[in-house]
């Protein structure tokens, strides 16, 4: 008896991975069937983050795609079901900005200020846990059990020019299929923890001047390298010919990329002060700009609005993404603003929020994401609508990442990244049930936790 | 019964008006009435619209059939939480420039009492999130770090604040190499024989030279004879395991400090009745899920567990949501307000004074919008020792009064 | 330093002891025979009883039923195991025991040579060879990101010369996953050569010739790696890096073979579709690999990737090289795809298969005489042929 | 009931942590539901090798409360007992690892100092799964059950003239208690080159072998010194004991006293035939319990040692010499290194037993080597051992040096049952263990996937 319940024991614990095992197989074997495979979600109350929300209505997902959406969408006789009476499904979160996946000596080099040419894309690392662990593409049950489907991720946050961040979902089936948008934007920091580091060394930038002397000089030599390449480009002929050879630098091109309006420019400031430093900085070389943390965006709200610049907020119980959960500068104090976020989306800024995670030595990975939901009810108590709350986990980050053509809302078009939560979304006892990526059910809570 | 919101705003308000003249009068036996509110005690199950009456600064009773003598002030608290006030038993509030003695890596002499910064803005944030009683104490960059005071975070006059100016050692176990632990028990060998030494000096009716003094011994004898608290700073199973075997050989009162592993040894730790305050768990630190788990499983496995915020490490004012976050990970929800109330309030020996609202403790109380562990929630009033120290409708006003 | 040069006493007398052996063996004629053995030739099938026929230091005929010449000797290995000589595609012997590994001031150093800095008179090369290991490229360490070149080299033999196969074969480079900048150097590296390849290009199409582009030979030891004459070695530990230069292959269009790869069982399928070759990490008993990984090197294989081992020596001991394929076996390798990962696939990353790696007619009499199964443990090597002389016997060995 | 909910939370938790776990072949760990109190467990029908003498062909073996009852060819199992088959396999007592640093985190293996005694490797060993993550409750990484290993020496300090006091633990138990067999086993000592030679060490260190042996007998004229007043103190009456001080404790030499009290033995590695008989030296002045460990070189001296009793400790002969750390006396080893080490003294009738001296590779801190020891062990039998006795000097000769051969290290009536159970002759190399038994425990199972 006793032996058989453990038999049973063992199964139940991997029964869901087998399953998903299964059908993740199931899928890989059929490539040819995984196009056009169809599958119902039905009975959930969806909630689209692109309009309305639909009670008891149903997701067709076809492939990779949702196919339909809607309160009387009409099923298939061939489409497998999926039935979600009375929970709620909603578009895969997106944390627009982390630095999930990313070991921390691979996230900044300590030596330069400035390393436009730098691809986070290079660091990212989706296979589990080191020489150990899963088959396969990322299969970080932590991330997936907060139904975080895609991440912006970044490197550089010590550094006054990073370099380019990506957006990456957090489960494919190639690698290739991994990435949503590479290079996404160029990262740089104005602020205290630019220059921190870089004193110990006494190397510049060792004040705010010296950060935006460097961010000025880079860009005016990226200038200058886009002024020589298109004399180069004109050339002609027997002069092209005989004229030496112009060399390309991966570190001109990521700031020309940024010039010429390819990439926006995202900057992590903290004070008004320095959001300011931005704004005349993008003003100057006329590049498009994303604020970063914004603790004192507020404060600006007006101009931001005016200008159309996003601003992706840190989480709001730690809105101190440069320092500690507690800043050291006092004067970030003055600055804080519990309502900040509800004002900026009162004012019209287009505002998402991150959870900025990091990891944290044996602790664990940076999955704060997992917590987005938590973060997003927390800043519901400081004067932000639900609908708007879960509007800037989802889709406004899909549009501030300018990936939101793929994900952001459930949407017929869209990939088909979807998560089913057990309860109502801002309840801090709800779960993610289901995650669902490119149509594949990649993550089941079903016999986890309780 | 029920009113307007803007008719208990306005009631409020001219409540605001008339305080500052009545507490100071508390010895005319005013009472004070909280009514409607549903009331969760810690110690017993919720009320479901009680009644709480405050005098003196202290709790007069509770309950739901309470009779509101005349003359009452009374606040009306319909649809609202009322918790206690919540306790943190490990931080650094208010000292966290002053941590860490590098220079002298066994200092249980040093008291975070010397070194506490009573301006700082961080106090108001804490009141702000319900926290009123703090255990504040030097860092763990060393391993004997030195004692930690009880404190109130809010109070007219400081040095009323201080619930106990605790000799308890604060100890660290880095395990950066083997000799760490011979070096702490060879510690306890000296204070041991200091202890002796003295004792011999006293039944001499103290003939000849007395022994030389020594602060940092005097500081482990309490500790020894078990009269005070060790606290422990400890992540890994094996130096906990360490620690209740040096339990055993010295018999000292013992709590572990952040203890990430504990639950790998639960067991073996509720064994030993081992009070547990285990980690920060607001968002901003990625413990692992097994970890969060892992405090469901010490509970169940009988050990006192308390949750703190290791402020500076997690903010102070996140207390309540770590006890949200603990109930997310299965710990039943009274429990988990026990986590941040009650067992913190007994294991630093306080719970005569405060964690939990009962008749007779000091009335720190916290008054919530919504359900008490949801993030969204927000805190309306908090009370400490009668008083209204924190009110969000007025929270201008309140700010103003601090400088 | 008496014990040093005692051991380089005892060493030289044995190689003139084991050479004049060689020489007396072969008498006149240096034609010899095994016969009676199970022979393992790896690119056919195993044959019980076979003869080999060995001439000038090349394998003659190999079969069951060879007609030998009249007078030559016969060596009865009846009850025996033949391999062919193992080769060590990674390794640093003679290079790292006098500290010669890493030119470490300088981190992108491809122009380093490994032969320039090999020593000879070290006693691990006769380890190797006790271990049955013939051949190995030798090469420098992996503190650098771009360490230089390395050697594939036999590991017994009278003059140097002869005993050098390719004088490089490999141009090593390493990741370490210091910082976010490894890639974007290395990249700009490749980048700065095939300009240079340019402008030497557009030099050898002008017709005057005049003014020839300066010389780098750092470039240019990059540019062959462009040009496809030489192999991109890369020392890698972490996945994302893998796929990181499996992407600058596709830009850059060069032979790439990893070492080392832990991890290169997670992007299996991505390795294989590029037929990129892996040499795992030592799975030898002194190094506590986890299992998946140890179970990884199955899924490598069965994915399509062309996988082998190597020692890394001083890493893991050269002498027990064998014990790779015997402990890969014990986590799942079929024995003839183990036996192939310490022997012919070495040889073809190394583009040595021409006259080592497997025991076919044409190729160098290089043999491994075991006493027992040849993946079994407890088996002891014998007898080792390198190019047709014997270069070490446990008989006599024994007897020292 | 609470028990098993609680296994079942822990099964669950395993199966979600384990994510999509290894494709073909799975070893799980799985705890066992019995309790060594009431168990009644008969292992039935395999080859029996008891390590003492004895081998039954078809045999059978009871326990009962964790202790083996009964073997032999022909017994009878008891009604109740739960029948483990074990037909066409073979059984042998849990295998010893008599030196390996599993278990203990490089940072906590050495201190700063040269002598201390004080120090305790018990108060380091780690046998708690993963750092930080992981199943709860105790247990050893799973990693080292599978190659059959019940139970390991550890010691500290392999870079220290007297390291500390070395352990003996069993690699898995339901409490804390039962883990330990010998809490202070032996005193760890080095000679010559390690403390020499290894980088990164105290500088603290002897500069030479003989103030090597100056300081080693300072320290042990101390600690007699020190016992001899203890002794004086404890002979004093009552009266004279209250006037008098009682001398201050002190750990270290609390620690030598009991080596002069031949409670322990001295554990001295030493390689070079200069450091055993320095060591041989130091045990006839101060009349020490002595073992040699490492022993690169002993064969040299094999007579010495069969006369003077002195068992040795070998390393794992497939690497005898750690290369990479010995960079600097290579040859000089090399020119030492025999592989007939082991049978030449066995010959000689000295008492060997074969250890991993397993080291993490990588600063993971799983020095796991332990889980091949049946195949050093093989590899020996290459060089001349016979493979009975290459067996018992990884079973009971490993006991009997470790001083716990009352308890493990063979299969006879009345010893703990540490049981393992191999699919093969134990020497062969595809050989696996199929379950581990400590205590009576099931404390690992190799499991096929279909």
């Amino acid at each position: 008896m006793k032996n058989f319940r453990r038999t049973k024991l063992v199964f139940n614990s991997f029964l869901p991975l087998s399953l998903t095992l299964v059908f993740f197989i199931f899928c890989l074997g059929r490539e040819g069937d995984r196009e056009t495979q169809l599958l119902a979600i039905k009975g959930g109350t969806i909630l689209t983050m692109a309009g309305e929300r639909i009670e008891e209505g149903v997701v067709l997902i076809k492939g990779k795609k949702i196919l339909a959406v809607g309160k009387e969408v009409e099923i298939p006789e061939e489409a497998a079901i999926f039935d979600a009476q009375g929970k709620h499904v909603l578009p895969g979160i997106i944390d627009s900005m982390t630095y999930y996946g990313i070991r921390p000596f691979d996230l900044n080099d300590m030596e330069n200020p400035v390393t436009p040419e730098n691809r986070i894309i290079f660091a990212y690392y989706p296979f589990g846990e080191f020489m150990r662990g899963k088959e396969g593409i990322n299969r970080d049950r932590e991330i997936l059990s907060g139904g975080v489907t895609s991440v912006y991720i970044a490197p550089g946050d010590r550094q006054v020019i990073g370099g380019q961040g990506a957006v990456v979902k957090t489960w494919a089936e190639s690698y290739d299929e991994l990435i949503l948008r590479e290079p996404a934007a160029l990262d740089m920091t104005i602020g205290d923890t630019a220059k921190y580091e870089m004193k110990r060394e006494a190397k510049t930038p060792v004040t705010r001047m010296g950060i935006s002397t460097l961010i000025r000089t880079n860009l005016l030599q990226a200038q200058e390298y886009l002024r020589k390449k298109k004399e180069a480009e004109e050339k002609e002929g027997e002069e092209k010919e005989k004229s030496p050879l112009f060399p390309r630098d991966p570190r001109m091109e990521a700031l020309a990329a940024l010039l010429n309006q390819e990439i926006p420019a995202r900057i992590e400031a903290d004070f008004a002060d320095d959001i300011r430093t931005a704004l005349r900085i993008a003003d100057e070389f006329g590049f498009k700009l994303i604020i970063d943390s914004g603790l004192g965006a507020y404060k600006l709200k007006e101009t931001l609005a005016e200008k159309g610049i996003p601003v992706v907020l840190g989480p709001p119980t730690h809105p101190f993404v440069q320092g500690g959960e507690v800043s050291m500068t006092r004067e970030l104090y003055r600055e804080m603003n519990e309502y900040n976020a509800s004002e900026l989306i009162k004012a019209g800024v287009l505002t998402s929020l991150a959870s900025f995670g990091f990891g944290f030595g044996r602790f664990g990975y940076a999955t704060q994401g997992r917590w987005l939901l938590i973060e997003a009810a927390y800043l519901a108590g400081f004067g932000v609508p639900d609908e708007e709350v879960l509007k800037m986990i989802t889709i406004n980050a899909a549009q501030i990442l300018g990936v939101d053509d793929r994900v952001g809302s459930i949407e017929a078009g869209k990939d088909a990244d979807l998560i089913i939560l057990d309860g109502y979304p801002l309840d801090i006892k709800t779960w993610v049930d289901e995650v669902f990526i490119d149509g594949v059910n990649v993550y089941s809570r079903k016999g986890g936790r309780k | 019964m029920r009113k307007n919101r803007n008719g208990v705003l306005l009631f409020i308000f001219i409540l605001i008006l008339i305080f500052p003249e009545l507490l100071p009068s508390s010895e005319e036996q005013e009472i004070l009435a909280l009514k409607g509110a549903k009331v969760h005690t810690a110690a017993s199950p919720p009320i479901p619209s009680a009644v709480v009456l405050i005098r003196e600064g202290k709790i007069l009773e509770v309950g739901s059939k309470v009779a509101i003598p005349q003359g009452a002030t009374i606040i009306d608290l319909e649809g609202k939480e009322i918790i206690p006030g919540l306790i943190d038993e490990h931080s650094h509030i208010g000292s966290y420039f002053d941590v860490n003695e590098f220079t002298q890596p066994l200092g249980p002499e040093n008291r975070a009492l010397d070194a506490l910064n009573l301006d700082d803005e961080d106090w108001y944030e804490a009141l702000k999130g319900g926290v009123t009683t703090v255990v504040t104490g030097p860092g763990s960059g060393e391993r004997m770090g030195g004692q930690s005071v009880t404190i109130k975070t809010w109070g007219k006059d400081p040095l009323q604040r201080i619930l106990k100016e605790s000799r308890e050692a604060k100890m660290a176990v880095n395990a950066r190499d083997l000799s760490h632990i011979p070096s702490i028990r060879k510690m306890f060998y000296k204070a041991l024989e200091y202890k002796d030494k003295w004792e011999k000096y006293e039944a001499s009716e103290k003939k000849g030279a007395p022994p030389e003094k020594d602060l940092a011994l005097e500081a482990l004898v309490p500790v020894l004879e078990g009269k005070e608290k060790l606290r422990l700073h400890v992540h890994f199973a094996n130096d906990m395991l360490t620690f209740l075997r040096l339990k055993d050989e010295f018999g000292f009162d013992l709590t572990f400090i952040h203890s990430s592993e504990a639950y790998k040894i639960a067991r073996e730790i509720a064994k030993r009745k081992v009070p547990v305050i285990t980690l920060p768990l607001a968002t901003r630190i990625p413990v692992c899920d097994e970890m969060l788990l892992g405090i469901k499983e010490l509970f169940e496995a009988g050990v006192k567990v308390s949750l703190h915020t290791d402020h500076p490490v997690v903010h102070q004012k996140l207390l309540r949501l770590n006890a949200g976050m603990a109930i997310r990970y299965g710990v039943p929800e009274e429990e988990a307000l026990k986590m941040v109330t009650l067992n913190p309030a007994q294991s630093s020996k306080i719970n005569s004074r405060v964690g939990s609202i009962e008749k007779g403790k000091d009335a720190d109380l916290v008054v919530l919008n919504g359900v008490w562990y949801q993030p969204r929630t927000r805190v309306e009033m908090v009370f400490v020792d009668g008083t209204l120290a924190y009110d969000r409708a007025n929270e201008e006003k309140f700010k103003e009064e601090r400088k | 330093m008496k014990r040093e040069r005692k051991c380089f006493w005892y060493f030289t007398m044995f190689i003139f002891l084991v050479s004049g052996l060689g020489l007396g063996l072969s008498g006149e004629e240096d034609t010899f025979a095994l016969k009676g053995a199970l022979v393992h030739p790896v690119t056919s099938a195993s044959i019980e009883g076979a003869t080999i026929l060995v001439k000038k230091g090349k394998i003659v005929a190999l079969g069951k039923d060879i007609s030998l010449p009249e007078g030559i000797r016969v060596v009865d290995v009846r009850g025996k195991e033949i391999i062919p000589g193992l080769v060590d595609p990674h390794s640093h012997i003679g290079v790292f025991a006098a500290n010669d590994a890493n030119e470490l001031p300088q981190p992108i150093g491809p122009e380093n040579r490994a032969l320039d800095a090999l020593h000879l008179d070290l006693p691990d090369w006769m380890e190797a060879v006790k271990g049955g290991v013939t051949t190995v490229v030798t090469g420098p360490g992996s503190g650098e990101r771009m360490g230089g070149q390395s050697v594939t080299i036999k590991t017994f033999g009278k003059d140097l010369e002869k005993r050098i196969l390719k004088e490089s074969g490999e141009l090593k480079m390493a990741v370490n996953g210091v910082n976010l900048s490894h890639i974007p150097t290395i990249q700009a590296n490749f980048l700065k050569a095939r300009e240079y390849l340019k402008k030497w290009e557009r030099y050898e199409a002008e017709a005057d010739k005049a003014s020839p582009p300066e010389r780098d030979l750092s470039l240019e030891a990059l540019a062959k790696v462009l040009k496809g004459e030489e192999v991109l070695r890369v020392h890698v530990i972490w996945a994302n890096d893998i796929i990181s230069f499996l992407k600058m292959k596709d830009e850059f269009g060069f032979e790439l073979q990893f070492i080392h790869a832990p991890e290169a069982w997670k992007v299996a399928e991505e390795i294989a579709k590029r037929k990129v070759g892996v040499i795992c990490m030592p799975i030898i008993l002194s190094i506590n690999l986890p299992e998946d990984l140890l179970k990884g090197i199955v899924t490598l294989q069965r994915s399509g990737v062309k996988i082998a081992m190597h020692s890394d020596y001083p890493v893991a001991p050269e002498k027990w090289f064998r014990l790779n394929a015997s402990l890969a076996i014990r986590y799942g390798l079929e024995k003839e795809e183990a036996l192939k990962a310490i022997t012919i696939n070495p040889a073809e990353m190394a583009k040595v298969d021409t006259r080592v790696g497997s025991i076919e007619v044409g190729k160098d009499a290089d043999l491994v005489v075991l006493n027992g199964p040849w993946y079994e443990i407890s088996s002891t090597v014998e007898k080792v042929f390198v190019d047709g002389i014997l270069a070490y016997d446990s008989l006599r060995e024994e007897e020292r | 009931m609470k028990k098993t909910r609680k296994l079942e939370d822990k099964e669950k938790k395993k199966g979600t942590l384990k994510g999509i776990a290894i494709l073909f072949v799975v070893a799980t760990f799985v705890p066992s539901l019995l309790e060594p109190g009431e168990s009644l467990l008969a292992i039935k029908g395999g080859k029996i090798l008891t390590m003492a003498g004895r081998v039954y062909e078809d045999g059978s073996l009871i326990i009962k409360k964790g202790k083996i009852w009964k073997v032999g060819k022909a017994i009878s199992i008891p009604k109740g007992a739960r029948i483990v088959d074990a037909q066409g396999k073979y059984v042998m007592p849990g295998i010893i690892d008599s030196m390996c640093y599993f278990g203990v985190r490089p940072f906590s293996l050495n201190s700063s100092e040269p002598v201390t005694p004080e120090n305790r490797i018990v108060d380091a060993y780690y046998v708690f799964g993963e750092l930080m993550r992981g199943p709860g409750g105790i247990q050893a990484e799973e990693e080292l059950l599978c190659g059959g290993v019940t139970t390991v020496y550890i010691a500290p300090g392999s870079a220290q003239l007297i390291g500390g006091q070395g352990a003996v633990l069993k690699t898995f138990g339901r409490d804390y208690e039962s883990l330990i067999l010998r809490e202070s086993a032996s005193i760890d000592m080095t000679l010559a080159y390690a403390p020499l030679a290894e980088s990164g060490m105290p500088s603290s260190n002897p500069p030479s072998r003989m103030s090597s042996m100056a300081l080693l007998r300072k320290s042990l004229l101390e600690a007699q010194d020190y016992l001899k007043k203890i002794e004086e103190y404890e002979k004093m009456s009552e009266d004279e004991k209250k006037k008098s001080q009682k001398p201050s404790r002190d750990l270290g030499k609390e620690a030598l006293a009991s080596l002069l009290e031949r409670k322990i033995p001295a554990r001295i590695e030493a390689d070079f035939v200069d450091d055993i008989l320095a060591a041989i030296r130091l045990a006839d002045e101060f009349k020490l319990d002595l073992v040699i460990d490492s022993g690169i070189g002993a064969y040299k001296v094999r007579e010495i040692l069969a006369k003077k009793k002195i068992p040795v400790v070998l390393g794992p002969p497939s690497h005898p010499i750690d290369y990479v750390s010995h960079l600097n006396n290579l040859i000089e080893l090399q020119q030492l290194e025999s592989e007939r080490n082991a049978s030449l003294l066995l010959d000689a009738g000295v008492k060997i037993s074969i250890s991993s001296q397993a080291k993490d590779f990588g600063g993971s801190g799983k020095a796991t080597q332990g889980r091949w020891l049946l195949l050093e062990a093989a590899l020996a039998t290459g060089f001349g051992l016979s493979e009975e006795e290459a067996l018992k000097a990884v079973t009971i000769n490993a006991a009997q040096i470790l001083g716990v051969a009352d308890r493990v290290g063979s299969l006879e009536p009345g010893k703990d049952a540490d049981v393992v159970i191999l699919d093969g002759h134990p020497l062969r190399v595809e050989t696996h263990v199929e379950k581990v038994f400590i205590d009576g425990c099931l404390s690992y199972e190799r499991e096929k996937e279909e």
